[in-house]
């Protein structure tokens, strides 16, 4: 069985799925082939009717997606956290914070850039959250650069620049162009990142792999691949955390 | 720096230890391409050709527009033949998105104007050539065409390597229409910018390193079969 | 012959390039049997007309009606330009076009384009690139060419302009044979030896404008125009 | 299909709104690849006409090679440009990655093989037709290669309209060495490509719609200017 | 004039294309003083030679050597192509370009350039596009153009071929005043009459070989090869 499944950059990045597809495959012979795009995008491959399921980490437009009845049920699988990363010498001291509040504070003096995804992805939103929460609006600062990229894009673009960056523990750990950047902060709880999938309703397009959909979920959630999640490390962190509602 | 020999390791090893992976794209690059310029060609060099012969009024429009056409930004080419071939889209019925089909789409749709513009650029001159006898003879114009097409050949295959160039080296259309689906739609330029986006430069390099000689192979035996340049004028 | 495209009417044709009378405005009736010779100085428009005629120059005025309709008309005619043009293939290729372009089948081709290689003196030199030819092969190509459709109506200019005295006698030889076969021909030279074996008809022009037209006799004992008469004598006309 | 209809009227209403960041970002996009047409164009042109000119051994691995290099992949081209302008590489410290300029370094890469290998062929006519006088007059090789660019400057016009095409469109280079960073380097294309990762494909069609609108201008524009298709033969 | 690039010596030279012998091997001293004439039959190797000695054909075997050292000696040749190679350019700038490519100012060239159109009887037409010209006024121009820079030598390919007998004569006379000043001339023509008018020394050539070499009185009251007669009565060889 052949099914279709949009995933976002930072999901495919963490390598997780090179361990869970094959093991899927194993288990229940389903083919899973993965496209891996914008959270946005895969939100539009999803009402189009082009993929049978999506994977993202954006709640706010998973539970709209759902409202508008392109997809039955939202169904939380596992999370990771955010980590902000930034150069070894830390110039904005942000490493000493204590909250990720304090560390964004910290970063907005401006003695470094900081680099935002700024492509309405999971991240990106997560991010504006944060300095939301934290009280400030940088956007338009000089030294708040909104790349409008891919993770791995604006990670690049972070370690050219010198710059601060949130971005998802999977995608740092596997990250190859590390050069000069360190983790500066991790550990608070609003760093939290929940992955959620999504079946897109047959209702709409009645090609869709429905069956199939319901088969991979069922086995996301299912012993075998909570071992696989909550085994998956990378330099010895692990990197993802299985908590999906049996 | 040191990427870009780690780059050049990485691509040796790659070729060397034949990987199958790599075989796979590689030929999955090659196969979309040429299918694509083959149709391109078929398209675009008669176009070319009709558009030195005719003089028809909106004549100059059209050859303004094929080269602007040749600025489409693959992108947008890769979005409109998303949408044409969505499910929600007027043929999602033929179930042809993310396949290799619509790469080929997508790259006809973005070397054509390419191929079109060089072919009128290059049989202009054999035209002003050939005009009073090609006149006299009283051909049809499918006689002229085909007369122009081939005997100037050898000058047409600078458009077919463009073409072929372009095509070959393209990413942002395939990317949206093809999905880089591993094993069913990835080639060598959307494998390399999933590297990219891994910040996995070696990796990258070395792939871009493949494509590169891919590129270098194809034109040195299509020199040397047409013997170009050999051959003096013809 | 089918039908006779002839007789060839021009009536008040011109062009005009830029502001600049190239040739016309001209009124001829052309009968066409035998050899007609248009002779003026250079630049005097002769190359224009004979192209006028042809069909393959715009008119900017004026109309050039055949006997025949249009179709049958262009079917009938060939021209050898002053400048050969020489397509980029073979000897044998450049022959064998004219004949593939109407149907004739690949082997019946070949055969005549080799005959005609023969004629012109270029056997032996078949499989060569045409436009590696010398000057004056590649003239007599041109000729072999237009000849080898046996058009009714053959336009020639200058088409003996480089060529040496014995190919010259030959294709004067071939031209006259055609001629006694009923081809028309009408053909531009500046070599008033070549017009007087030829000719049976002439054409003078001089400034775009065609002055003279009589039988050959008469044009070169008595010519009417004084511009005629120095071009004779080989003066410099103003 | 609706996108599509949407895209238009996106575009309809960013061109009527005058919308400050759209206009900003079209500038830039043309101010980049002018910058780089100008600069490929004066490398390249002259390289193709030599490349006519000198008969040197390893002339026809050259021009193979050119043509090859029509084929270098955009990632690949932003990726070396990014390894040598970043901090850690050789040109770091000239602090250009990231800029306009480090844009127009990897577009002007990206387009000189291109306009190279046009220029080359459409000058090898011109070449054939003046060889014996150019010869015969004692020509220097910087006077041979005026005279054809000269003389042939009409028929370069695609060479440069291919050229501006090819950048106008680029995004997987100019992505990597810009950073597509708001305010500063976002151009047409790269605006695009976040608006097709975003979703928001109206957006991206009406970008997209801009930048062939674009194209258009600019081309009919350098039509109309230098009146080509009027002249005849020049 | 500084130093004369003359004499031309040929040794052993000869050309040869895919296996076939185009011209030579042949031996030959041209002192120069005067018109030498180069005939023979169509592609007997007329334009190869002279072009083996202008330099501009690239040689199988033997040398070609003048009298100065190779800088000098090109510096100081023209060429008049039997195809007349025309610029896409104007009238007045296909005269120009000699001059400008060795430096000459823009106002002194374009003089010297509107004094050779009138020379040739272009004058009114300094401005038309060269390629539009007709056949004998592109000649012609070529003709100017290679006599604006005063060479030492000039070679001419048939350069009346296309020519009305006034223009020819004109040519001739041009021709004529230059060797008089010393200019060496070297010129092939199928032309008898012409040959007879202008030679000084005579040149015959047949299949690629050169096979008389004669002060122009000996050559054509008696010829030594039976080529040579056969081609000065007007047959054909074989
Ligand atoms: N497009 C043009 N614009 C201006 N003048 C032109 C154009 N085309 C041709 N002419 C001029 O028209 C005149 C007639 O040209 P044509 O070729 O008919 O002469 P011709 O009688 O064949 O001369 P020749 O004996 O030299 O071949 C020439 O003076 C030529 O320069
Ligand atoms: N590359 C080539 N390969 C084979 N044969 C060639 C090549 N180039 C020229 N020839 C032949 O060499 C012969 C000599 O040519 P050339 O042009 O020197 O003759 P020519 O004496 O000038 O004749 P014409 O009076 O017709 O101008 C011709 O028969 C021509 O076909
Ligand atoms: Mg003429
Ligand atoms: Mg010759």
């Amino acid at each position: 069985d052949d099914m279709k499944l949009a995933v976002t950059t930072s999901f495919h990045n963490s390598g997780l799925s090179d361990i869970l597809l094959p093991a899927l495959t194993e288990d229940t012979g389903i083919e899973v082939q993965l496209l891996v795009v914008g959270t946005g995008q895969a939100l539009r491959l999803g009402e189009a009717g082009d993929v049978d399921a999506i994977l993202v980490h954006s709640r706010a437009a998973e539970e709209a997606f759902v409202e508008a009845g392109y997809s039955t049920a939202r169904r939380e699988i596992m999370y990771n956290d955010f980590i902000l990363v930034g150069p070894l010498a830390d110039p904005a001291q942000a490493g000493q914070a204590t909250s990720i509040r304090d560390a964004l504070w910290a970063i907005s003096g401006g003695t470094a850039p900081f680099v935002s995804r700024g492509d309405d992805s999971g991240t990106h939103k997560r991010e504006l959250n944060l300095w939301d929460t934290a009280g400030m609006n940088p956007v338009n600062a000089d030294w708040y650069r909104a790349t409008g990229s891919g993770m791995g894009a604006a990670l690049n673009t972070a370690a050219g620049m010198g710059a601060y960056i949130l971005t998802d523990r999977a995608s740092w750990l596997n990250f190859g162009n590390k050069d000069g950047l360190m983790v500066i902060f991790e550990g608070d709880e609003a760093l939290f990142n929940q992955y959620a999938y999504l079946k897109v309703s047959p209702e709409l397009h009645d090609h869709v792999q429905a069956m199939t959909a319901a088969r991979l979920e069922a086995w996301l959630v299912s012993d075998r691949a909570a071992e696989l999640i909550d085994g998956y490390e990378i330099d010895g962190q692990k990197l993802f955390t299985f908590n999906a509602v049996r | 720096m040191s990427d870009i020999w780690e780059g050049l390791r990485a691509a040796a090893w790659l070729l060397i230890s034949f990987d199958a992976d790599l075989w796979e794209i590689t030929l999955r690059s090659l196969r979309v391409t040429l299918t694509a310029l083959l149709i391109a060609c078929v398209i675009a060099m008669p176009l070319g050709a009709l558009l030195v012969l005719r003089r028809f009024w909106a004549r100059r429009f059209v050859i303004a527009l094929l080269n602007s056409l040749m600025g489409l930004p693959p992108v947008v080419v890769g979005l409109i033949v998303y949408l044409m071939l969505s499910r929600s889209g007027p043929f999602g019925v033929l179930n042809l998105l993310f396949t290799p089909t619509a790469m080929v789409i997508a790259q006809v749709i973005i070397i054509t104007p390419l191929i079109a513009s060089i072919t009128h650029q290059a049989l202009r001159e054999l035209w002003s050539e050939y005009h009073d006898l090609l006149i006299s003879l009283n051909t049809s114009i499918f006689q002229r065409v085909r007369t122009l097409l081939w005997d100037g050949r050898r000058t047409l295959l600078t458009a077919a390597l463009a073409g072929f160039g372009r095509a070959i080296g393209e990413v942002g259309a395939i990317m949206v229409v093809g999905g880089n689906i591993d094993n069913a739609t990835r080639v060598l330029t959307t494998a390399i910018a999933l590297e990219t986006g891994k910040g996995d430069f070696a990796m990258a390099l070395g792939l871009g390193m493949v494509l590169i000689g891919l590129a270098v192979t194809v034109n040195l035996a299509i020199h040397w079969l047409t013997g170009t340049e050999r051959a003096g004028r013809w | 012959m089918v039908t006779s495209i002839l007789p060839l009417r021009l009536d008040r044709a011109f062009v005009k390039r830029r502001g600049k009378m190239l040739a016309g405005p001209v009124d001829l009736d052309l009968t066409g049997d035998g050899v007609t010779i248009l002779m003026g100085p250079n630049g005097a428009g002769k190359t224009t007309l004979l192209r006028m005629m042809h069909g393959i120059e715009r008119l900017s005025g004026g109309t050039v009606t055949w006997a025949a309709d249009e179709e049958t008309a262009r079917a009938a005619q060939s021209f050898v330009f002053q400048t050969p043009v020489i397509m980029r293939r073979s000897v044998l290729e450049n022959l064998m076009y004219p004949l593939r372009l109407t149907g004739v089948a690949k082997a019946a081709a070949r055969k005549r384009a080799e005959d005609a290689c023969a004629m012109i003196g270029l056997a032996g030199q078949e499989g060569q690139r045409a436009t590696r030819l010398s000057g004056g092969e590649k003239q007599k190509l041109a000729l072999a060419r237009a000849l080898i459709r046996d058009p009714q109506v053959l336009f020639l200019d200058e088409p003996c302009a480089n060529l040496d005295g014995a190919s010259t006698r030959e294709i004067e030889t071939l031209l006259q044979a055609a001629a006694g076969r009923g081809t028309g021909i009408i053909m531009s030279t500046h070599s008033i030896g070549q017009a007087k074996r030829l000719a049976r008809d002439m054409l003078f022009m001089n400034r775009g404008r065609l002055i003279e037209h009589s039988p050959a006799d008469v044009f070169f004992t008595s010519a009417t125009t004084p511009e005629a008469r120095a071009f004779l004598n080989g003066d410099i006309l103003e």
